[in-house]
């Protein structure tokens, strides 16, 4: 049954008296997530959370492992984290549960493992968008290149699922070359060199994560000169994921066409404003909620996904995008 | 107490190394209860046959049989082990390791746990039995090179083997030291020890074996009672050819003569004490004494590999900085070191490129080497010295002791050196491999250099115009020219008369 | 690396090396014993013995690597292939029994044949790695090195570069126990680690490997067998890893494509620190111990006190700098 | 590794030894020429100057992270700290320059200084390393693998984790310039390359690094200053690397947090596959450069083939350990 959010989701009620909320970073080397972590510490002091120093997991979830339970050790009593393995966190959360701690896990979505919520954006919706993008820009024929993330991550996959799943259903006369990247820029830069030459024909370009694919992809493309208006039979159209300055920048300079904005402000947000409502004993149902979002429910607890606009030239100068906002 | 019963023999053994035939039907046979000498150019395959003998490697062809038996087969150690001990030619000793665990590897223990303190006082009782004054405690890679040498024949005796190889154990003993192993020797064998004994001392064959076998070029050429084949004879069927005895050259020293190599009030902290020396142009200055008396860490200090902590060294003229080798080879000094392996020569460089590190920069301009002046160079070398090679591109770690020491003193004298600095050159050194280096040594005198030559041999010091000796650190004696054996141990010793 | 040859000009004197040689094996307890009086001032949770267990806990799994990696380097032998095997034999162990709804391949194999085939597949790779190195006359370094990827390559590729978490019981078990009020875990590792210590100070197999780190050939020359023994550490390395994998999958709950990738240089750092020389024949297992030891409080203390996360590298990695020197000082020798 | 000791009895016949040696360092050619045949059939586009020209730019700078290696592996040492100096010297080298609103400390350094003050940051981290190593008598491969998690923790620290776009002029003309049609980086390390070879087999300080990396005592009895030398390699070597740092900066159009980031393990299976050995002294400069041709070769067939992302590291894995098993027969040594 449709129900609504239990309370509201603005930072109303700041007579704090909850406990200590624990974050853990889930990496220091991505422009994506150095944004996050500045978001954190910053709206935890808007919406009143006694928040701990902040550990980093480097990506790896044995380190996530390790600085859960010093938060825990340290008096935490609701914990943060980003598993960027989804996999390998089952054991921890069991253990927060049985020790009624409540976890809020941001941008991934932990397979097994009970979760207070989930705060993270619908990366099939990601993959969706960026298919129905390029499937149109190139009205449904021709080859495109996806540089992918890393297979170990869901987010990866989600996006790549989503993509080819839309491309094979809607768009039967696209090829699509799939280039695993682990997220690496060098690699991106080589295989992508390598396909243009193989198919000097490839018409656009769909990259997993603008903060390492973006600036590689430019270069190469430039190399080749295929960065021209939209209007020039020569364009390679260019879709990119997360929204961070630089491909705003890109955008408005016409050099890329599209990106998928994923809210790292809203990411920290509503982490930190679920965190305290599960400290303060508040629950939530599924359905839609005050902030333009749908929270679902999931075998192992709710989530919350969150708005992530789809930015091209006509709407990247919008204030409220959270790429126009970091200095 | 020598009954005819074979205790060893070795029947048509060939060995091929890819092109190289180290044995080539060569074979011997050693009579129970005798010590036996295998002689022969380095290089003719005593090692070889000794690895073979030892079970490490297989021949090619050909039978080994111990007492009569066929050997055992190659996987069953143990058995070899009690049929044969070795101290090889190569150190077997593990630096990382204590003593006691040396003497007793891979059976510190039967079986179970091992007790660490019987091991230890095990290893105490045997190194006192065979008289080694070590601490069983200790670090085996702190060990100095007699006792390293001591602690391998004492292993090798341990294992109660009635037949043991020793392959060239006095290379690096000096004169007390080669007697005590020599008394050794014979109190085994009145206990009816078999024995095969390597060595280029032919001398100390005459001293210690009833027998003797000649390897020559991978073959066998003779076996004889030891009273049946004089000096000369064995020289012969070692080399091939008919040969004298090395004869020194007479020299009248020039006191004139410049002085091209000095020390003053050299002192080094444990090792020697207020040094003076000065050799002159076209002198040989010998340096003797036994171990432990400082001679070697005294050369070491002259050619830079050492620093002293008072005093100066002078070559040609020019003071040296202290510790620093290129400084002293500027100044126009040639070495050979004490251990060739170790600071001798690079094995994987070839012959041309390791004898000319000193004059690299007169290959070419502007730090370029020529390769073929190099080659060219490095052939001149291997004609002078007569170095026994494929050619000047060979590595020196191809190469037979004896050959990689000359390419040694080819590097040494490679700078026509005003003064030359040569310790031990003849260690592992055939005879007539013996003969050329101190040949060049005399050459190079002749020319006009000044040479200090550090020996523990007195066949080696003929050659000086006069012996310098050392005495705990000291300089107790300068004995010109003309001194007889016993005067030269005597003042060694430190007995004076 | 270093070569060991110390010119006569700077050698030690011979008396100071003796005295000291017997404790290089310890020269980090000073470093640890400053570590726990300064975790103590960072956060008054880091001595409580629950915060400890938990240093001892998280450090199991890779403490079994460096175990591995310390006596394969005692050897004289390197193997870089260790931090695969901790993912890929788990992963292929619980494949093999899972259902292909889970993720498994189908055979649906009895449950708890899940960890016995776990560790016989890390000592298979063990086995193939010591093949091509004694057979083949291979280096260890870049065997090991291409056997790294192409183990993880098999396991991305098998797993199709998904995480399991459908485990057989035996896995969570070994992870979530307590035997005594301490963990499984903790337990096993310190098991093989006094297992190992005994076979390495008393057991004449323990000290081969001294004997053939140290000089191979005089090894043979006393009768070791040599070849069999370095296969054999191969492959007991490779079980031990596997085991680090069951440990590490159990106290996570599922096996993630990463798992143990980057864990050698971790595992090499912790060796070295602890005084296992990278050229063979040195060191201890105890050292190695501490040096694992350090490196688990020095992460502790770095995340109670919470260092941003972008300053944590460099912190981290200048302390292993300066546990380093000072176990050197402290060693009083030239390292290798 | 491995130890160098080889007994009489395991030593390789000494003829043939000096035959094969003469081109042991072009034992992967055949190699070469499969691959290029391989790659032929796989896709007609693989042979044209066009996608060779891609190989050769895409290898670049990994290619100059490998000579740095190769030169410092010769002379008997280790560095791993290099790939680390490929991200943090232009990335430090770039924030003197740049203003603080693009990530820059505010110095804003005259934009020509860019390169030279990246290349002396590189410099100056070899000089460290080789301060440890030489003064503190430190293991090289513990010190550079310190160094390695120190230097890259400073890049971390000091970018706060962000990519730099803003880049000086002078990087991107290097990353996209092309001189007679062939890009700029592929004409800046083959003279690199051509010079170093020439100076490893023509040159008194080239000859130095053999000596030194096959018996460092006898070099030093010969009047080489062993210490000097093996400090300006590891200089010379920080440098290439922050050089190839330019490269691929200039290349990729940013400087990402990652740049550079487990490159040492490819440098080191490139070096060695090519015939360097990790013992040092043994190995030529133009080896390496197979070795790398080998594994961009790989790469790019890989790609072109279209192998599936999660089969892709196993392919990949393996031929490389093909690689070096062809280059083991035909060279017919033991390698170490
Ligand atoms: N493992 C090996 N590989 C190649 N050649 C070898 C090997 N061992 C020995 N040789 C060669 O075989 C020949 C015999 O060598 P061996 O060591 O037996 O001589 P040796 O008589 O002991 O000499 P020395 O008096 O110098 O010790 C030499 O030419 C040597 O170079
Ligand atoms: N590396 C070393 N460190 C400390 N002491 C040493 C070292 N090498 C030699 N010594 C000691 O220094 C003293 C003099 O040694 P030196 O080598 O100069 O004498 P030597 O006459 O050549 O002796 P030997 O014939 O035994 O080599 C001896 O007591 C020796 O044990
Ligand atoms: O999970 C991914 C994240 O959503 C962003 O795109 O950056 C790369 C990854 O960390
Ligand atoms: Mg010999
Ligand atoms: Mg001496």
């Amino acid at each position: 049954s449709s129900g609504t959010t239990g309370t509201s989701a603005a930072p109303a009620d700041t007579g704090a008296k909850g406990g200590k909320i624990g974050v853990d970073f889930p990496r220091a080397d991505s422009d994506f997530w150095n944004s996050y972590n500045k978001y954190v510490p910053q709206l935890a002091g808007e919406l009143g959370v006694d928040l701990m120093p902040p550990t980093n997991s480097q990506n790896d979830v044995a380190k996530l492992v390790a600085n859960t339970q010093a938060l825990l050790g340290q008096g935490a009593k609701a914990i943060v984290m980003a598993p960027q393995d989804t996999g390998a966190i089952a054991s921890t959360l069991q253990t927060l549960e049985g020790k009624n701690i409540p976890v809020v896990s941001v941008d991934t979505r932990p397979d097994k493992g009970k979760v207070f919520m989930v705060v993270r954006a619908d990366n099939k919706a990601y993959g969706t968008k960026a298919c129905e993008f390029l499937g149109e820009k190139l009205g449904g024929k021709g080859k495109v290149v996806e540089l992918m993330g890393a297979l170990s991550s869901v987010n990866g996959r989600d996006r790549a699922e989503a993509f080819g799943a839309c491309m094979k259903e809607k768009f039967p006369g696209i090829t699509v070359f799939e280039e695993p990247t682990e997220w690496d820029g060098t690699k991106a830069a080589s295989m992508l060199q390598t396909r243009l030459q193989q198919h000097p024909d490839i018409k656009g370009v769909y990259m997993h994560a603008g903060g390492v694919h973006l600036a590689p992809t430019l270069q190469v493309l430039k190399a080749k000169g295929l960065i021209v208006p939209p209007e020039d039979p020569k364009h390679v159209f260019v879709i990119s994921n997360d929204g961070i300055p630089q491909e705003f920048e890109a955008i408005r300079k016409g050099e890329i066409d599209a990106t998928v904005s994923q809210p790292a402000d809203l990411y920290a947000k509503y982490a930190l404003f679920y965190a305290k409502a599960a400290v303060d004993g508040k629950t939530f149902q599924p359905g839609p909620t005050d902030h333009d979002s749908t929270i679902i429910q999931l075998p192992n607890g709710l989530e919350d996904q969150l708005p992530a606009p789809l930015v091209t030239k006509k709407n990247v100068d919008d204030k409220n995008l959270w790429g126009n906002q970091v200095k | 107490m020598t009954s005819s019963v074979k205790a060893v023999e070795a029947l048509g053994i060939t060995k091929r190394f890819g092109p190289t035939t180290a044995l080539d039907r060569a074979g011997i046979a050693i009579t129970e209860g005798e010590t036996h000498a295998l002689v022969g150019r380095n290089g003719a395959g005593k090692s070889t046959l000794v690895s073979i003998l030892t079970g490490l490697q297989r021949p090619d062809e050909g039978e080994i049989r111990f007492g009569g038996e066929p050997a055992p087969p190659p996987a069953d150690r143990d058995a070899w082990r009690q049929r044969v001990a070795c101290v090889y030619q190569k150190s077997t000793i593990i630096p990382a390791l204590t003593v006691a665990e040396n003497l007793f590897l891979n059976r510190q223990t039967d079986r179970g746990a091992i007790n660490w303190r019987a091991l230890r006082s095990r290893a105490r009782q045997l190194l006192e039995q065979y008289g080694v004054d070590v601490d069983a405690d200790s670090l085996a890679g702190d060990l100095g090179v007699e006792q390293r040498q001591l602690l391998e024949i004492a292993r090798a005796l341990s294992f109660g083997a009635r037949f043991i190889i020793l392959d060239e154990p006095t290379a690096q003993l000096d004169g007390p030291a080669i007697q005590r192993l020599f008394d050794r020797m014979r109190a085994l064998r009145e206990q009816g020890v078999t024995m095969m004994f390597i060595s280029h001392h032919l001398e100390e064959v005459y001293e210690i074996c009833q027998s003797v076998s000649v390897f020559r070029d991978a073959r066998h050429i003779v076996t004889a009672r030891v009273g049946d084949l004089p000096h000369d004879r064995l020289v012969d069927a070692m080399t091939g050819e008919a040969s004298a005895a090395y004869e020194h050259r007479s020299r009248t020293a020039d006191t004139s003569a410049p002085v091209v190599l000095a020390a003053r009030g050299l002192s080094l902290d444990g090792r020697y004490q207020r040094v003076d020396l000065a050799v002159r142009s076209g002198e040989i200055v010998g340096l003797a004494g036994s171990g432990s008396s400082g001679k070697v860490g005294l050369a070491e200090t002259l050619v830079g590999l050492r620093r002293a902590d008072t005093g100066t060294v002078t070559v040609n003229g020019t003071e040296v900085r202290p510790g620093d080798v290129p400084s002293a080879l500027a100044a126009g000094l040639g070495f050979v070191p004490q251990d060739r392996h170790r600071e001798g020569f690079v094995p994987l460089l070839s012959i041309a490129e390791n004898a000319t590190v000193p004059i690299a920069h007169k290959l070419g301009r502007y730090g370029l080497i020529s390769p073929a002046r190099r080659r060219e160079r490095g052939a001149r070398m291997i004609a002078e010295l007569d170095i026994k090679t494929t050619g000047p591109d060979q590595p020196v770690g191809d190469l037979s002791g004896g050959n990689a020491q000359k390419v040694v003193l080819a590097r040494a004298l490679a700078d026509d050196p005003r003064a030359l600095v040569v310790i031990n050159p003849t260690a592992g050194v055939d005879v007539k491999a013996k003969h050329a280096l101190l040949g060049a040594v005399e050459d190079a005198a002749a020319r006009g250099a000044g040479a200090v030559l550090v020996s523990d041999e007195l066949d080696d010091l003929r050659i000086c115009d006069r012996v310098l000796v050392m005495f705990h650190g000291h300089v107790v004696k300068d004995v010109p020219r003309g001194w007889t054996d016993t005067e030269l141990v005597a003042a060694m010793e430190g007995i004076d008369q | 690396m270093t070569t060991t040859k110390t010119s006569p000009a700077v050698a030690v004197p011979a008396g100071r090396r003796i005295q000291l040689g017997r404790f290089r094996d310890l020269t980090l307890v000073p470093v640890i014993v400053v570590l726990l009086i300064a975790g103590s001032f960072v956060d008054p949770v880091f001595l409580t013995p629950g915060n400890l267990i938990n240093v001892l806990q998280q450090q199991s799994a890779l403490a079994l690597v460096v175990l591995a990696e310390a006596l394969i380097l005692i050897a004289g032998k390197f193997d870089l292939s260790l931090e695969s095997t901790v993912g890929m034999a788990p992963a292929v162990g619980v494949m093999l029994v899972i259902p292909v709804a889970s993720g498994g391949f189908g055979l649906e194999l009895p449950a708890v044949l899940a960890i016995p085939l776990c560790l016989l597949i890390g000592g298979l790779i063990g086995a193939f790695n010591g093949f091509l190195i004694m057979r083949f006359q291979l280096s260890a370094f870049i065997v090991t090195l291409a056997m790294m990827i192409v183990v993880h390559g098999l396991q991305l590729g098998l797993t199709q570069g998904k995480s399991l978490f459908a485990l057989p019981e035996s896995f969570l078990y070994l992870g979530s126990a307590t035997w005594l009020g301490v963990p499984a875990a903790i337990w096993i590792t310190g098991v093989l680690f006094a297992g190992a210590i005994a076979a390495l100070g008393y057991f004449r197999a323990g000290r081969a490997l001294y004997a053939i780190g140290g000089n191979a050939d005089a090894a043979r020359a006393a009768g070791i067998r040599v070849e069999r023994v370095l296969w054999t550490v191969f492959v007991v390395g490779g079980v031990i890893a596997a085991l680090a994998g069951v440990l590490e999958t159990g106290r996570l709950g599922g096996i993630s494509a990463n798992q143990g990738v980057g864990w050698i240089f971790m595992a090499f750092a912790a060796a070295v620190i602890g005084g296992v020389s990278m050229d063979g024949g040195k060191g201890t297992i105890l050292g190695a111990l501490t040096g694992v030891l350090v490196i688990g409080l020095v992460e502790n203390i770095l995340t109670l006190k919470g260092v941003p996360g972008e300053w944590k590298q460099l912190v981290y990695g200048s302390i292993i700098l300066i546990a380093l020197m000072i176990s050197r000082l402290a060693g009083g020798k030239a390292q290798d």
